[in-house]
């Protein structure tokens, strides 16, 4: 392909584009493109870059709030965190490539991830992963997990940045297409954040970073399209993640930002230089003339194409202040990377390309980001599924071996063999990680005593049984893991991650998840800041659960005021807050124990929940409680074996309610915590708690080398701890 | 038996490996270095005798296991 | 004291280590960036920290072990300077010549990140003199390059002479007779896979790496 | 010019991915895996045609970085 390609139906076609979506570039160019602007607009208008079937319904979100710097539209979100301090942070998926090449896929994922953050000027101090992987059973599943793991800790391990959460689940739903979500959290000056928008005329445009070669050519297009069979065969140039040169890009670039060198700044993600350039001018609005010869190239014969959409790693566009060039060229020289001068801002509205002394492209910026489709796709909203009373489910006549059973289950068991494979304490700030089992990551403000807590969620069963609920639900998860820890609950990143747009069932999911979603972000006052929409996570016709996944970030202001599930301690009293109904619908106990995968999943109160939640945040505050940890996945019994083996000390729990057995131990009601109370702060605790209207029972004492409850189970702490480490290095090894 | 497997990237992909070596050799003075590329070699002792079957053989261990086929390309030899 | 911490391109815990010795000697240390080709003056202690130098291309911490800077610290160990290397720090000593043996890969293949008992096999050193009746300790490790290798007269002659200063107390990498940490001969140098300096802090890592730095500060 | 060097750990000394891979073959049903090594090949491109002083340099690279001789051997050769 060249520039004298003759522009076809069929090439238009290959590109992705609609009849109707090239009738508006004839209109708009008032001639026909040549195949680099054929090729731009097609990246531009790809569901990737412009979110075509999503854009109107992400409208909806609740954005704004007393602490958001900077909402969705920009590379990362921002928020305010006192003292001068920002957090930047966002989540990002790279599941089509994770799933040809689990370790490169993945390490790029967190290579990208990290370049949105301090693109914006923050040094990166957290990674969290969100993973979704097919049975364990599939005969790709081991290589996968193998791949993406060690692809997640090999780029963030060398990078330097502690990975320090995350959440990882196992069903047939994810066979043929898995999740690696990525998420990263970066501390920046909250007055020397850094913007996209290109300003002035005549201003330098910088490339720094790796060189660029035929990497991923239309991976952007590739991440907009089902799989099917053939997708091996179609498989771009796999994109190669270097993260040696990440870090040294990412100490070059704090270095020249603490200068007043930078007018302007992008990372280089998917579609490359085509949508870094054409962001920072259309935000701007300028336009900008690059010289292609000037693009530092890996490979020889490159055309202009193939270099407007290469996704190469590693690499930033800036405009940088006139006259700041020796001062740029400098800084980045130190750090051996390569650097260009490459164009300029000018004041024509157009985006113009030269190669070897000719003209290849010259368009206008503003269709590109104004007229970019904008769908409003047909969708039905599934009906929930019918509420199961816990009556009518089977109850076990085992409580020993249903307890082994869940604890060991997948999406339960240990994560250990996963999160052992990363740095979790580089940097020397992590107060609290994966390594606690715990419930929110806390990661300490460098040199201060306050902190962030971040915790990433999603239940997707709960989705796929009532997308409205199980999007509330994800949302009131992550809020309540902040609050588990002591954190005030500040905003959310997400990764929207479902199947087929085009068709009505999946775009009711995505709709619906998304009102579910925004109810609770308005109930928390927990606005949604940053984000990234994957579709068409879809193999052969049968899409993935729907799994919007949630990244929570909430503040700890002051360090001797904050509490994990590790503290609970001999003769404590065990104290459930929030309100047990029994709900077993959609639980991990009718799948895991009746594989019945049924049911209404539970209702969240929102109001309950908040009610519920600033209790015991005030509680960590007042220094009432040794431990917390919320009742999620598998309920109350596995609430509580989770925080026995953080402590590393048995506990019994005595019957208080009067629901059935296995929907007492079992049941997956919201709004609840688990918490070690002191035998002296049992009273007032409860006391306190009923006049505030919230829910408090005793449920249990702390003490002994057991785990014990009421005519259920009682089993060994060590034994049952060494089932629940054994699901993952059984299935690896 | 002996089979050496040769593994290396495919033209095109990054190697990031090979440019940091070029890079500390022309460091340290050898300025006659115009690049470099690292590639593996694996060498297995292989128990039989039929040289035609064994490379059938290891070139399905390549495919199945020692060559990431998406990015790498390998090259198989026998010698008795 | 002045002390001095080396950054390579990819170092990433010259900020911990640099937060160790300033807890420790209440004087931040210089950052001395590895193309210098000298230390400052009147740096007492330098240490060459963890991370990924040149992202371990080629073997970890070789091409480190190359740069100008580490040409000088190799001179001025032999006059008897105080160089501690950790993870990183550690494989460009053994690199450089100024500790014997060499870093393979894990014996499990996989990055390894974990606290991990030690034993103190050695309390007399300059590094660990400090401790007292202390002889077990638990630091972090994090790597994916720690199974220490040497030829057999060496290991014997490490541990004939006292060199071997830290052993793990379960072995996490595969490392010849569990050493987790070596001095050379005259007990200036050292190093170690684990992070001593990723725990000076009770909320993080605990404390029990305050000692090897105390030990060394002192001796000097 | 184009040298190949070869990069092998010295007999004697433990190859942990060596090991790894016969294990994963054996297990893959590759019985007839006895053992298997794991090194390394570093290609360079080189400026100059004089392969006599090329193969005295690449010694003298190899020597200065490009193995570890406490664990390794190395063997150069140069293509023209
Ligand atoms: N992929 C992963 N990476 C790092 N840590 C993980 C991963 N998957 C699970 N974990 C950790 O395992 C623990 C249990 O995870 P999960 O059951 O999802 O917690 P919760 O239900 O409290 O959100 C958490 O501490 C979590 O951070
Ligand atoms: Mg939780």
């Amino acid at each position: 392909m060249n520039i004298k390609t003759k522009i076809t139906p069929e090439i238009v076609a290959e590109h992705g584009l609609s009849a109707e979506e090239y009738d508006i570039i004839l209109d708009r160019l008032g001639r026909e493109p040549n195949i680099n602007e054929l090729g731009i607009f097609s990246v531009m208008w790809s569901e990737h870059c412009s979110y075509k079937s999503s854009r109107r319904h992400l409208g909806k979100f609740l954005t704004k709030g007393d602490r958001v710097i900077q909402g969705p539209g920009e590379n990362a979100g921002v928020i305010d965190i006192d003292d001068g301090d920002a957090i930047i942070f966002k989540m990002e998926s790279h599941n089509h490539p994770s799933f040809i090449e689990p370790y490169q896929g993945a390490a790029t994922g967190v290579g990208g991830i990290m370049r949105d953050v301090f693109t914006m000027g923050a040094r990166p101090i957290a990674l969290m992963n969100a993973l979704r992987f097919g049975e364990p059973t599939h005969w790709k599943t081991k290589q996968l997990v193998n791949g993406v793991v060690a692809g997640i800790g090999g780029y963030g391990n060398c990078v330097g940045v502690p990975t320090v959460g995350g959440e990882t689940n196992f069903h047939k739903g994810y066979n043929g297409n898995i999740l690696v979500n990525a998420m990263c959290v970066g501390l920046a000056d909250a007055d020397n954040v850094f913007y996209s928008a290109a300003k002035g005329v005549g201003n330098p445009i910088f490339y720094v970073g790796s060189k660029t070669g035929r990497d991923g050519i239309h991976g952007a297009t590739m991440a907009s399209a089902e799989f099917d069979d053939d997708s091996e065969e179609k498989r771009p140039t796999v994109q190669v993640g270097d993260p040696f040169t990440e870090k040294l890009l990412i100490e070059a670039c704090l270095e020249l930002m603490a200068t007043d060198a930078i007018i302007a700044i992008q990372d280089m993600g998917a579609a490359g230089l085509t949508s870094s350039s054409i962001e920072m001018a259309d935000k701007g609005g300028v336009g900008i003339s690059l010289n292609l010869d000037k693009v530092p190239q890996r490979e020889e014969n490159m055309t202009p194409y193939e270099m407007m959409l290469s996704e190469s790693q590693e690499r930033m566009l800036m405009v940088i202040q006139p006259g700041k060039e020796k001062l740029a060229y400098e800084i980045f020289e130190k750090w051996e990377l390569d650097v260009a001068k490459i164009g300029k801002t000018t004041d024509t509205g157009r985006l113009v390309l030269r190669h070897n002394r000719k003209k290849v492209c010259d368009i206008p910026i503003a269709p590109l980001a104004d007229d970019a489709p904008n769908l409003d796709r047909p969708y039905e909203i599934p009906a929930s599924l019918p509420v199961i009373d816990a009556s009518d489910v089977h109850e076990t006549q085992d409580y020993d071996d249903a307890l082994v059973r869940i604890m060991s289950s997948p999406d339960i068991a240990s994560k250990r063999w996963i999160w052992e494979q990363y740095d979790r304490h580089v940097m020397a700030d992590t107060v609290d990680s994966s390594q606690s089992g715990g419930d929110a990551a806390i990661v300490r403000i460098h040199g201060k005593n306050k902190a962030v807590a971040i915790s990433t969620d999603c239940t997707p069963r709960y989705v796929q049984a009532d997308p409205y609920m199980g999007g509330k639900q994800c949302v009131a998860e992550t809020w309540r893991n902040l609050t588990c820890v002591g954190a005030d609950p500040i905003a959310i990143t997400d990764c929207l991650n479902f199947g087929n747009p085009e068709r009505p069932e999946i775009m009711g999911q995505f709709v619906g998840a998304i009102e579910g979603m925004n109810e609770a972000c308005r109930a928390f006052d927990y606005p949604v800041v940053s984000g990234n929409v994957s579709l068409y996570n879809e193999t052969n016709g049968v899409a993935i659960p729907p799994t919007p996944a949630v990244g929570g970030v909430g503040l700890i202001p002051d360090l001797d005021y904050f509490t994990t599930l590790t503290g609970a301690k001999d003769g404590d009293t065990l104290v459930l807050i929030g309100d047990t109904q029994g709900w077993l619908g959609s639980s991990i106990y009718l799948r895991e124990i009746l594989r019945r995968e049924e049911g209404a999943p539970p209702p969240v109160d929102l109001e309950a929940e908040k009610r519920n939640g600033d209790y015991v945040r005030k509680l960590i505050r007042n220094k009432r409680v040794n431990a917390v940890h919320d009742c999620s996945d598998g309920g109350l019994a596995v609430a509580a074996c989770e925080m026995a083996f953080a402590g590393n000390i048995g506990l019994q729990l005595s019957r208080a309610i009067g629901c059935p057995t296995h929907a007492w131990l079992f049941g997956e009601d919201q709004a609840r915590y688990l918490v070690a109370v002191e035998e002296n702060s049992v009273n007032p605790v409860i006391s306190t708690a009923k006049a505030k209207g919230v829910s408090a029972q005793i449920v249990g004492k702390v003490g002994g080398d057991r785990l014990m409850a009421d005519g259920a189970f009682d089993v060994s702490l060590a034994g049952l701890r060494e089932k629940h480490e054994r699901f993952l290095p059984e299935l690896m090894s | 038996m002996k089979a050496i497997i040769h593994v290396g990237l495919k033209p095109g992909v990054l190697d990031p490996q090979g440019r940091a070596i070029s890079r500390s050799l022309n460091d340290l003075g050898f300025e006659e270095v115009a690049a470099a590329r690292q590639g593996k070699v694996i060498e297995l002792d292989l128990t039989g005798d039929d040289s035609t079957a064994a490379k059938a053989r290891v070139t399905e261990m390549c495919e199945k296991l020692l060559a990431n086929t998406v990015i790498e390309s390998y090259r198989v030899e026998i010698e008795d | 004291m002045k002390t001095a911490v080396i950054t390579f391109p990819a170092s990433n815990c010259n900020r911990d280590a640099a937060v160790a010795l300033e807890k420790v000697t209440g004087v931040k240390p210089e950052m001395v960036w590895h193309r210098e080709s000298e230390l400052p003056s009147g740096i007492k202690f330098v240490v060459l920290p963890g991370g990924f130098s040149y992202g371990d291309y080629l073997r970890c911490g070789a091409m480190a072990s190359r740069s100008p800077i580490v040409k000088d610290l190799v001179e001025k160990a032999n006059k008897g300077l105080a160089i501690a290397g950790f993870c990183n720090g550690f494989q460009v000593l053994t690199e450089a010549g100024l500790l014997p043996g060499a870093l393979m890969r894990n014996r499990g293949l996989k990055f390894v990140c974990r606290p991990e008992k030690l034993n103190i096999t050695n309390s007399n050193s300059r590094y660990t003199s400090k401790y007292g009746d202390v002889t077990e300790v638990t630091y972090p490790v994090a790597h994916h390059d720690g199974n220490y290798y040497a030829d057999d007269d060496t290991l014997n002659k490490l541990e004939k002479q006292g060199q071997v200063i830290f052993r793990y107390a379960n072995n996490p990498n595969g490392s010849a007779r569990d050493i987790a940490g070596i001095c050379n001969e005259a007990g200036n140098v050292f190093g170690m896979m684990p992070h001593p300096e990723r725990a000076i802090d009770p909320l993080h890592g605990g404390t029990d790496g305050l000692g090897l730095f105390k030990s060394i500060i002192e001796s000097i």
